[in-house]
């Protein structure tokens, strides 16, 4: 088993929420989080201190399937969450030891 | 510290015990019935604020206060309390960051509670009964003979209790305002006791001199005022102390830690705003109440605090596209609120065009004193206090010696005041407010230390000012996911 | 369950044609045009709110509402709308779990609805018209008969239905404040109906007991009251009816799921500050309006009402500091509306310095039921309903027994009430407050009960309490990033 | 761009030099001192709200305004501003999503800050002066000769600049009324522009025809009306032109990127709920205000108000729960709203029964117009100010025309409009209701069109509304974590 | 060492965060997350607009810890996260290469 | 390629950001969570009921880079996230095994 992580940006979400559930992808986790990359932050002032913000919003996918799925999820989010612009994101592909799930205990590929 | 506070709380438990009973007042001089006619030129003059016809001459039928002038001051206490409860308490919490937001809300709301108190014990006494003309004496201490008959000092037509609890609600946000300057950083106990110890000092007596009727500075109502001064709603008694009272205090407290080097945005815009349309509503209460009467004047400031808030709130904005190429939230409640701390003294005494004027000159120097002043002397004025209200204020009393006129409010046509309009008011006016400017820096800087001393520290604490003042001084967040 | 509402659906919208038409008046006995001197009289009597002087005698040149204190009572009657609408939403609503806000503010505003309906319908009418010294009858429902003249019984010179206004405005916040007892569980349908009955048998009957000009139980205006009680604002009527009902009905319904052993901080402390603002600034329309004119009584009101809310607010916060060694915003705010509530009975019959031991008793005694007697029982009252307004109303009863005094309202000379001022005034008080504790909580049971029956269930599953009433119920979330 | 600003803020800022004198007014002519009974009956006169018995008789005692009714419009001006500031704002800005929400402030606030500056240039002197029947003329440019004194053609007690006051807050709830269609996406320049445009093209005119002493659709008060329309607190003037123009613009401005799409789900329904709350409290000041005076026809319109907030807010909740199974904080407050904007044309002229029903069918209509009309035309009205305003306040201007009754106010029994009443007068309410409707939708898309030329653009790029306004277009973010 | 990645129903952390302190794990770090499965989220309408928030909120949990402890550990939480519904969640373990402890520069096994 | 995941306290994030982009790190995610640890929580108080907010704000940083870049990196968050108070916090090294940029469709060392 992988686990993909995919950070993208925000507004892509639903479009490559709808790319996995048309694989077949059954379940991922969806957490909120600062990018820090090549795409700058904004400034803004305050009455006469100005700030900039470094941190943009990203949103950060992962999603644990079975190493022959890899491939074509990974395409997808590539292809829903392109949109040629710097600040796109990035996919990371890890190894995952094993999986439970809790409600039934059942382990391994059928856990997730 | 404890043992202090709950003999401070026996004390004040007790204070209440040894209340001087009303002082029994000195019956009057056996007067005829009111003819038809005085009884008709009594109620006129109630329609018209003016003194009873009947004063002196016969027994009033009307003797109390006149309805619709109470009732139109009870609803503006309520407003100006409205101002600081919650409209200053979120515009200033909304600027602050996350985790400081509660300390603000408790300490406008601790000052809600002490100066309340100080007001009753002697507070109101010190302000507004005869004295010197320097500060008042006791004898309106815990509003003893304070009750609904008028006290013909202030106004013939308003209950003397409505009176003192309209000031009141001035005596709660004075103080409040201070709070901008040093937030995120001052240990709540000396915030409180400085705020108690600054009424005595600075407040009460300042605010005699300008408005009570036997006050030095007092150029409306006293004939013996050694400068003729003009405020009508609190340019000098309110926003200049405060104002400068702050920028003192600030740099005595020392900036934030990080000042400078992090951002401290204002963690919610949006409070802030909510603020400033709860302070702008709240602010007709403050000036046009200033009038002590629904009648003509307060029909004028009305319409002077609009215009300039409106022309501050749209010149800041204007200012910041112009220099910026857009323009913020943050710029138009600034400009709003600068607008209305200008016209305060000027409110009562300028006509609607004058008001305007204010409103533009409102929006350009609190613009630079706050985006410019403030960079170069890199003082923390955290949510500029000072920016705002002392350079608005001390703007504001500037003006009114050069724009108060009489078409605007026929008081000023009084013999004691006429000549000096279109004249040397503004000398007056100046004189005033370096007099008030220097009390309010110098008591500040004393009591400041005064506090240090008693309390050990003005500030907190390192880990404390890290961690958020809200955790650590109060024990709550201010939001919980 | 859906049918039954479609079907009271078309009761209500059907509801206003068979309307009554307006009770044909009997045609006034011939009477004299004024004199000079009659007129002259009614328009002192205005300024003073005392009855006209042609009252019987004379048709009256202005015989409809005085504009002052007309204006004054619709002013008040906002403000009173305002501690519902926001102001006691948010009090609540910041107390709750965030996944619980909306449903307190659902809460609010159908209360709000609800019980406006039902006063049109009748509950004016049982509670202001004459009718038994327990209930009025129906001669005011839909509202017939009451229009812009005064209704003598209540005031000379307000509008009847602005005083009709006035009182709804206390209609809607009374059952709101029951609210904070079962916050977080109970079900929406469930607690509208509750409301509406417990309207219609505990509310309507004690305000007309207490407030009806033939109420038994109220000692300022009715020569035949048993019992010769005084609330001047509602501490018998308001806060001790919700208050001891919203204690039974807390424990009927029985406490959250995880209370005791989760946590369930308010989720906002900064909307519960800013609730409590406006309860305060709201509670000056509740407590001077309940003057009913813009008179010294109303200013003698204000008064005491703010200094207890600013001393209670310091009470609480100082026994916290005391006690824990730093104080909350939840104490001061605790500690303001525990101030309010407890002088709400008292504030038109004392002096400010009963005012202020008032407020003092107010930190203390509902503070210590908030925190030792909940710990001590048990009872799950989340938002401390119980804690704050039925002890501090019973409270503020009582000490308006052994406090109230004719130096602050005139009215208490009277000799129907004068003898037991300062003597067994307090015995009454408490066998009104006794009358009124058994009546509601015995009332609440029941109506609980039958409530029960009816929707099958007063309580949400518990699915629905983990997921939070905001979206089980309404399919609204409070907050989305 | 920037430019044009510098120039237009020179030009403002220079605006005020070249002010009018105020015109010489011709001297009276001599007229005679008053006898005691003129004196009695002009004081009568204010407590009745009916023109002084000394005008053109004899000089008047009490020439200026009366202190109630002045002192209670100072109230619903305030209780007016509060309405958008911050009323409306919050409303609108938590339906909104998150990283928009300052856009809303900001459009608000700036409104504030326009509409304000040129009601004092020229607005107040085209509506309400003296010209055609279409537009006033400029006599009251830059407030010329608008002071204390009242002006008898809208009211004997009030002073004229309270009256300007009082309008001035109508002016700028009116525009700020349309944000609400094209919340979200459109330049923050050109909405200022385009209202600017508006209020001189649509709303001057068109509140000048409706309540100008001589305006052609002034029903009430002009005998030469060509269409006797009735208009009491502005159906057609504030709701029917803001709700039909903001549906022309939404139109033309088109839909936000991916409406209909994605999910968008207002960010706070608590300050939409704490909007709505103001809303309504401040509603006061805008029916029972529009009486111009605290007299019994203000008290009349208190009630009618009350009745159908409320009865609005209880009829859509219970629609949704009758569609829906539940019913949502959001159908309340969206109920209150329509309930208040359907009732404000009839308000001062109808019973309590008929603002009953009125209410009813504003709980119906609206709701279908935003359930199910929304949905089937795909237009993207944000957050509904056609579906209510427009619906709502088309509907009130049609039942005001069917329910008016001189039992609500006997200025109906005048000649002028007597005879119209419970005949044809709903066809001149349709007519009246026809031209502003089409007045309104031309208008807005000719500007609409001139803006765009102008500014090239009425919309942000795709990547601003991506990102969201307030980073983009004010620099700052709502909240910070 | 070994990460423990769970996903569970918010109001199970308390009674997870017990169990665990009593297993003697001195540490965890807790995100707030959106998740995505079997479980169906629900639908809210504003006027007349319908959404279906089919992201339901979780907390996940990261633990580090020695290789030993896991399957004690992935006991605990799946016994005290289940309540066998839909939606209870997952448990995820991976490999890790080091640890270090900021305060003391501890590595390995010593810093967990 | 490696994956660094660390635990920091808030107010360490700013520096630990200027530190890590002088090393040459182009790229971050960040993410607020709540750590539980040695370090202790504190209590708050509601009307009587008192709390104990056992989980403290702790932000995680997660960097993924070239194997020959870890060392430097680690001791730099080390440096600046120290204050030699409890609660300082962890850093975790993981396996990559793939890393995509959506926008270039890059992969491997080249995608970081
Ligand atoms: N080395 C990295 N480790 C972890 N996250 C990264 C790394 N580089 C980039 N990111 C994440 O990817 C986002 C996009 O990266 P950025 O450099 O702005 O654009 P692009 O992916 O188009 O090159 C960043 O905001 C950040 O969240
Ligand atoms: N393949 C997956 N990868 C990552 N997270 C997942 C995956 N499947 C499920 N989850 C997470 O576990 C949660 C529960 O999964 P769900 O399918 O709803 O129920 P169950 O675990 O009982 O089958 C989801 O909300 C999601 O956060
Ligand atoms: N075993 C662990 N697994 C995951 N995160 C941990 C672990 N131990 C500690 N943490 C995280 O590191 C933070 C600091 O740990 P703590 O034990 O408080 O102090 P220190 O790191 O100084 O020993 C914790 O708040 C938690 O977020």
């Amino acid at each position: 088993m992988k686990l993909i992580i995919a950070i993208i940006k925000p507004f892509k979400l639903e479009e490559a929420k709808e790319a996995l559930s048309q694989l077949g992808i059954q379940g991922m986790t969806v957490t909120e989080v600062k990018g820090f990359g090549r795409q700058k932050g904004h400034t803004e002032i305050y009455r006469g201190s100005e700030y900039t913000v470094d941190f943009l919003p990203k949103i950060k996918l992962e999603i644990v399937l079975p190493d022959d799925r890899v491939e074509a999820t990974t395409a997808a989010i590539v292809r829903t969450a392109k949109t040629g612009k710097i600040g796109d994101g990035k996919v990371f592909i890890f190894h995952v030891e094993e999986a439970v799930r809790i409600r039934t205990e059942e382990r391994g590929a059928q856990a997730v | 510290m404890r043992k202090i506070l709950v003999l401070g709380c026996l004390l004040v438990a007790f204070g209440w015990l040894p209340v001087r009973l009303h002082a029994a007042v000195p019956p009057p001089a056996k007067m005829p019935q009111p003819t038809l006619d005085q009884r008709l030129a009594d109620i006129e003059a109630y329609i018209n604020n003016v003194p009873r016809a009947t004063d002196g001459r016969a027994v009033s039928r009307i003797a109390g206060p006149g309805p619709a002038h109470n009732g139109w001051m009870m609803t503006c206490s309520a407003l100006v309390l409205f101002m600081t409860l919650p409209g200053l308490a979120l515009f200033y919490g909304g600027l602050v960051r996350r985790k400081n937001v509660l300390s603000v809300l408790a300490q406008c709301l601790g000052i809600a509670g002490v100066v309340t108190i100080f007001w009753w014990l002697c507070g109101y006494s010190l302000t507004f009964s005869h004295g010197s003309g320097l500060l008042g004496n006791l004898d309106f201490a815990f509003f003893s003979g304070v009750d609904a008959a008028p006290n013909a000092d202030y106004s013939p037509w308003i209950s003397q209790n409505v009176f003192c609890m309209y000031q009141l609600m001035f005596a709660i946000i004075t103080p409040a305002l201070i709070v901008g300057a040093i937030a995120e950083r001052m240990r709540y106990p000396a915030v409180l006791l400085f705020v108690v110890l600054w009424m005595l000092v600075i407040y009460f007596p300042v605010a005699h001199m300008v408005w009570g009727v036997d006050g030095v500075l007092n150029g409306l109502e006293n004939d013996h005022a050694r400068i003729r001064a003009l405020d009508f709603a609190g340019g000098i008694v309110v926003h200049m102390t405060s104002g400068w009272s702050a920028l003192a205090l600030c740099l005595l407290v020392g900036r934030r830690l990080g000042h400078g080097r992090e951002q401290m945005p204002p963690h919610s815009m949006v409070l802030c705003m909510v603020g400033t349309g709860m302070l702008w509503v709240g602010w007709y209460g403050f000036n046009a109440g200033s009038a002590l009467a629904a009648d003509t004047i307060a029909a004028n400031a009305f319409v002077a605090t609009t215009l300039a808030a409106a022309v501050g709130c749209s010149t800041w904005g204007l200012m910041e596209y112009c220099t910026r190429g857009r323009l913020s939230v943050l710029g138009l409640c600034s400009g709003a609120v600068a607008g209305l701390a200008t016209i305060t003294p000027a409110s009562g005494f300028v006509t609607p065009n004058a008001a305007v004027l204010i409103g533009l000159l409102a929006g350009v120097l609190p613009f630079l004193a706050c985006n410019l002043l403030k960079a170069r002397f890199g003082y923390d004025d955290a949510l500029d206090t000072f920016g705002v209200h002392a350079v608005g204020g001390t703007l504001g009393v500037i003006l009114t010696g050069l724009l108060a006129s009489p078409k605007a409010n026929a008081n000023l046509a009084a013999a004691r005041i006429q000549p000096l309009i279109g004249h040397t008011l503004w000398l007056h006016q100046l004189a005033a407010a370096a007099i008030v400017l220097v009390l309010s820096v110098v008591g500040t800087v004393l009591l400041a230390h005064l506090v240090h001393a008693i309390l050990r520290g003005l500030r907190v604490s390192e880990e404390v000012e890290t961690l958020g003042l809200d955790l650590a001084e109060h024990g709550e967040e201010g939001y919980i996911e």
